[in-house]
């Protein structure tokens, strides 16, 4: 299994997983065109020379697609590509990033003998500029728990971007989907949005995905609210995650980016986030030297996670059976292959 | 024989009684001893002082039944002179928002209601409270318009614009679904409870516990929507009658239970508008029954007189008095007395 | 001979002239070629149109000298059905707020600008201009009060309350101090591009742009705030004119320079409340000197006729106007005509 | 040099400091019954025994002081303390504790093709129930360089927290004085402040340091300020530090505290938070076990920091000349009287 940067040629496989996912996913509508402007996109972020101008300001967004490089020869292209990830550069430069806050307000009197703290949710686009983790998607194929395959997913944007950290602004987020009912509806949704969209949720929540916007910053109720006028059914859902994003919230947790009061307008779902330079995968990981050897038994257990360092745009990530020793990562030469590193070469690792 | 004039602190008692059996308890007149023994010796005070501008003055009337042997007081009124004189008098001002989004191509009018201090500039009529076989009497009329005989005579004393804040609805367990939307979930109280520390105490605590931010209507419950701007059913006809006087439905809500606001301009104000002075004359003929009711005041602020009695002008546009009603208003032959004809629903006409 | 009648797209070329002419120039009258022929076709299509309840409406309206040989078009003026029908109307409201300390025992009031949506609800009286050679004439208040003549007779057509915006205090160099301290740091373009913007486009961009929440004036620059109500030295006649109507100074000040809105309810209106209506006959002997003038117009829509003439009643009440008059109007020998006498500061009468 | 908590006894000593800082060090007014109350209150919270109910929630304060112990026995007590500092277990139990927030809000729109973050200052208590680190002041006599007592001061306390945890919440923070003007006037109070309080600077900043604030609740302006709308020297000030607080600020991001958007409502400095976990002090500080031994060299440079772990009351931090060693630390006799330690105490250490 290998991680790389998306390519034109991935087109069809791409749509294959927008099919798959659904309206849920809104990242990835199936539009063709839009997904082939996305690739665009994501190609020239990745071929952007280290040390451009703008490297350090712009909106990039960096895609990436877990390919199953051990099937064998005849399997078409787009049956290959087990999964994606990718990474925004910066969030809210080009279309608004809208957030609620979790604002706390002390209300305190003395002759009633009160003094409490009155949540309020605040619109707000202050994470403008930060960078976001998003669109990770497994497909059901490649889900066996052994091959760690979300975890790769997962972790190996954390690799990318302590290797190309000039490209990455000081914060990084994730948005979380939130706590739905029985039946699929987000109950903050029925208990706020719906007041103020003459749309459903899952078009509201489609739109978002396109980027289109503008709608939100016209209806959105523009005064804070207080939390306490929601319905207890509402308030229940203020930064909590979906049954099934638990996995994925445990993960990002276990790195270091937390719940800092930030809810996703729709479903309030939560933000998690850090300083990029505070997550553990970032702190941790470290630059050895790759030795070719066929001792080195191949494949072996996904136990530790590999990268390259050398060019942005031939980036490649997998497991790898063994850890490094004394500055040096011992590389089986399939493995060497799938990285497509000699010896010699750098590699950013990160043991468990 | 009725007949209003100012509250003195003899009055105590009969104003812990009435405070006791208004339907609801009224926030301005609380069955507090202490609070309406300080409120008789405030209107004494303020009637003997010689005000120039309105400031922090409460006037306080009572309705005498003079028909047994000792008269007995038998009804209450106020007018405060400044309704925000020291600290706000609050309101929820409703306000419409216009929501449109040109990407969705539509428009929607959403209710808000803003906390407001507007009517703090106001004067106030408050604190009516009428014994129960006196309801529905001419009684009512009289003691309700006397203040306005007594400000028509003393505009320096009071606002540009004349409120009055009406009970709003209760269900039969006489709880306000408005408040338990919206009050309780910010003040922790009973209704009745915080109904009664605001009467007792200083307000203050409103600005200390109450969100600056305007609440959405479509957040509230249905229960809470349907009573913004309501009438207490016990207060329909004084509404009513507060309307055929001049004043009309205000966007000013109560805080507590959202009743209705009544508001007009001191000078479009029936009583302002249409009194005229008449020069007294004694007769004792006088009918009632070929006149129309007319409410008539003395011109004395401490011995203020207001009394019902037939609209009888002699030729040169005297005001025929019996000798007993120009006793008790304390006006001699050729002395001026302030009248208003009370026009339609002013049928009944007490014997004078 | 002056006489007011719909604008036709034929008027286009006069419009223009009169828009580039204003001083200032008007949000609501842009010198934008497209825009104005939308606006003429528009009104052509409203006065045509079975019109039950008010709407997008905007009736243009121009004032025609018919002294030359053929009548020019010296003036324009335009009725907006509903200020806000499908944008809101934004507009700031000016609020005290009462900030009262118990601990230091003081009382502060504050004003705030609040950004209100409420006179969307109005009928707006819109894009008045006037030659300058008419300029201060009886063809000033002709052309002014004829919309209101209008008015009064198609109510359903209309709101329940008026208003019009006056153009705000200019500096010397045409710059708004008001929008210099606030506008600006929101809008980021100068005063008459913005102005220009809001005349050709939507307006939604406020709601895009302006944050929801009040402005503490204290906040303002002295320069700012001492011009919020304020009216642009050229409309201070005009708006001396508008009170002697009905209008009054409404908490609204406009949202860009800070002008204040005048604003009156429909019934209250001078020309709608002491509008008659009288039988036309027919008679040249009216001397103008004996008699005060008054507006007159006909009873047709599309036809829609106002003029200045004698009012001059025979003693059963009926209008004696010329033929020429009669003519122009559109009105025959019994026929009945709108006919609204001017009071005061309406000696000057022009030959009819 | 020895810190320790404070006592009874010490009383004299910080009211001399309390005069010798002066106004600008609100948590420390000069008047003896407070400061002889505030050395009960932390008596008792140092006293409270471990695992005692309320530890993990009750607010209580925490205040040490820094003791000259090598200065001869004939020097009065008052003469020996050296500075002071504190830590708040938890802020906002008691009285509100507010904060301005700058929350940032994307401003979008395509006509004005504009596209930018509006900075807005909330009121906001979501510190409440946070720690604080704060009251730090090291009397002039003993600031020569190489002794590093002001970095004893500041820094013993991530080690007093380390060890005892449980008394701690997840967050600590602390709060910077603003920037001032070389008339030593705040430009922040004068833009903003000074139009809301009808009391000067320092008198409210020493209301404040009483815990006398309910005046903020009461007169704060309540709505959300652009801060766009103020002053560009009032701008300039928010979120930066006074020149004379830069080593203070200086250590505190040492340890990883970041200013998060949180400044002081009247002077606009910096709050700088973080969790306290993530501490550096409490991340790499460790026990080790005390070896006592005549061949230490007494007393040797302030290298690392020991204190002690065994009992709250009895606390002891301090300089020691050498660093651990496999899990021990060897103690001069000196070093051990000092502390109050004897061989094989467990001892918390902190290597710079």
């Amino acid at each position: 299994m290998l991680m790389r940067p998306i390519e034109f040629d991935d087109l069809e496989a791409l749509q294959a997983i927008a099919v798959e996912t659904g309206v849920g996913f809104t990242s990835l509508p199936d539009n063709r065109d839009f997904l082939a402007a996305r690739i665009d996109e994501t190609r020239r972020a990745f071929e952007m020379p280290d040390g451009a101008p703008g490297l350090a300001t712009d909106p990039a967004n960096y895609f990436f697609v877990l390919e199953d490089d051990e099937l064998s020869a005849g399997v078409p292209r787009a049956e290959r590509i087990a999964g994606c990830c990718a990474i925004e550069a910066r969030v809210g430069l080009d279309v608004p990033f809208y957030n609620y806050r979790v604002g706390r307000l002390a209300q305190s009197s003395r002759l009633l003998d009160l003094h409490r703290i009155v949540d309020t949710l605040f619109l707000s686009s202050d994470h403008t500029g930060d960078a976001e983790v998003c669109s990770l998607y497994l497909r059901p194929q490649w889900r066996e728990k052994g091959a760690r395959n979300g975890t790769l997913l997962s972790r190996m944007r954390w690799l990318f971007m302590a290797s190309w950290r000039e490209r990455f602004p000081d914060r990084v987020l994730a948005e979380m989907r939130g706590r739905f009912d029985d039946q699929g509806r987000s109950p903050f949704w029925e208990s706020l949005g719906r007041h103020f969209f003459p749309i459903d949720f899952r078009h509201a929540d489609r739109l978002t995905g396109l980027g289109q916007k503008s709608f939100i910053g016209e209806l959105m109720p523009r005064y804070p609210i207080c939390t306490a006028l929601l319905p207890e059914s509402a308030r229940a859902c203020i930064g909590q995650v979906h049954e099934q994003t638990r996995p994925a919230l445990a993960m990002l947790n276990a790195q270091g980016l937390r719940f800092e009061g930030y809810i996703d307008i729709f479903d309030a779902g939560p933000t998690v986030e850090a300083y990029l330079d505070d997550v553990r995968a970032v702190r941790h990981s470290r630059e050895v030297e790759a030795v070719i050897s066929e001792r080195a038994e191949a494949p072996g257990v996904p136990r530790v996670l590999a990268s390259t360092t050398r060019a942005c745009a031939t980036f490649r990530a997998c497991w790898v059976g063994r850890g490094p020793d004394e500055g040096r990562l011992m590389l089986h030469p399939d493995e060497a292959r799938r990285l497509g590193v000699s010896a010699g070469e750098r590699l950013r690792v990160l043991a468990d | 024989m009725l007949l209003v004039r100012p509250a003195g602190t003899a009055d105590l008692p009969a104003l812990m009684r009435l405070a006791e059996a208004s339907v609801p308890r009224l926030t301005n007149l609380p069955a507090h001893r202490e609070r309406l023994a300080a409120r008789l010796e405030q209107s004494t005070r303020a009637l003997a002082a010689p005000v120039e501008a309105p400031g922090e003055e409460c006037y306080t009337f009572v309705l005498e039944d003079h028909a047994a042997e000792t008269p007995e007081v038998v009804g209450t009124a106020s007018l405060r002179a400044c309704a925000g004189a020291r600290e706000a008098y609050y309101t929820w001002r409703r306000e419409t928002l216009i929501h449109a989004s040109q990407q969705l191509d539509v428009r929607r009018e959403v209710s808000i209601l803003s906390l407001s201090h507007e009517l703090s500039e106001a004067s106030l009529l408050c604190a009516f409270s009428l014994d129960g076989r006196y309801r529905g009497t001419p009684a009512e009329r009289l003691l309700r318009r006397s203040r306005l005989l007594f400000a028509a005579q003393y505009p320096e004393r009071f606002r540009a614009v004349m409120g009055v804040a009406m009970p709003g609805w209760l269900d039969d367990q006489h709880r306000s679904p408005f408040w338990e939307s919206v009050g309780r979930r910010f003040f922790a109280r009973d209704f009745h409870e915080i109904n009664e520390l605001a009467g007792i105490h200083s307000k203050s605590f409103i600005a200390e516990v109450m969100p600056p931010f305007p609440l959405y209507e479509p957040l509230l419950s249905d229960a809470a929507r349907s009573v913004i701007g309501s009438v207490h059913d016990g207060h329909q006809a004084a509404a009513a009658d507060l309307r055929d006087e001049g004043f009309t439905d205000s966007r000013h809500v109560d805080l507590f239970d959202g009743g209705l606001l009544l508001e007009a301009p001191f000078g479009q104000l029936h009583s302002v508008r249409n009194g005229q002075w008449h020069p007294v004359v004694i007769d004792d003929e006088v009918a009632p029954a070929g006149h129309a009711p007319a409410l008539v005041a003395n011109q004395q602020t401490g011995e203020f007189r207001c009394m019902l009695v037939p609209h009888a002008l002699s030729a040169t546009r005297q005001l025929r008095l019996s000798t007993a009603c120009a006793g008790q208003l304390g006006v001699a032959a050729g002395q001026a007395i302030l009248a208003v004809a009370l026009g339609e629903g002013a049928r009944e006409m007490p014997a004078c």
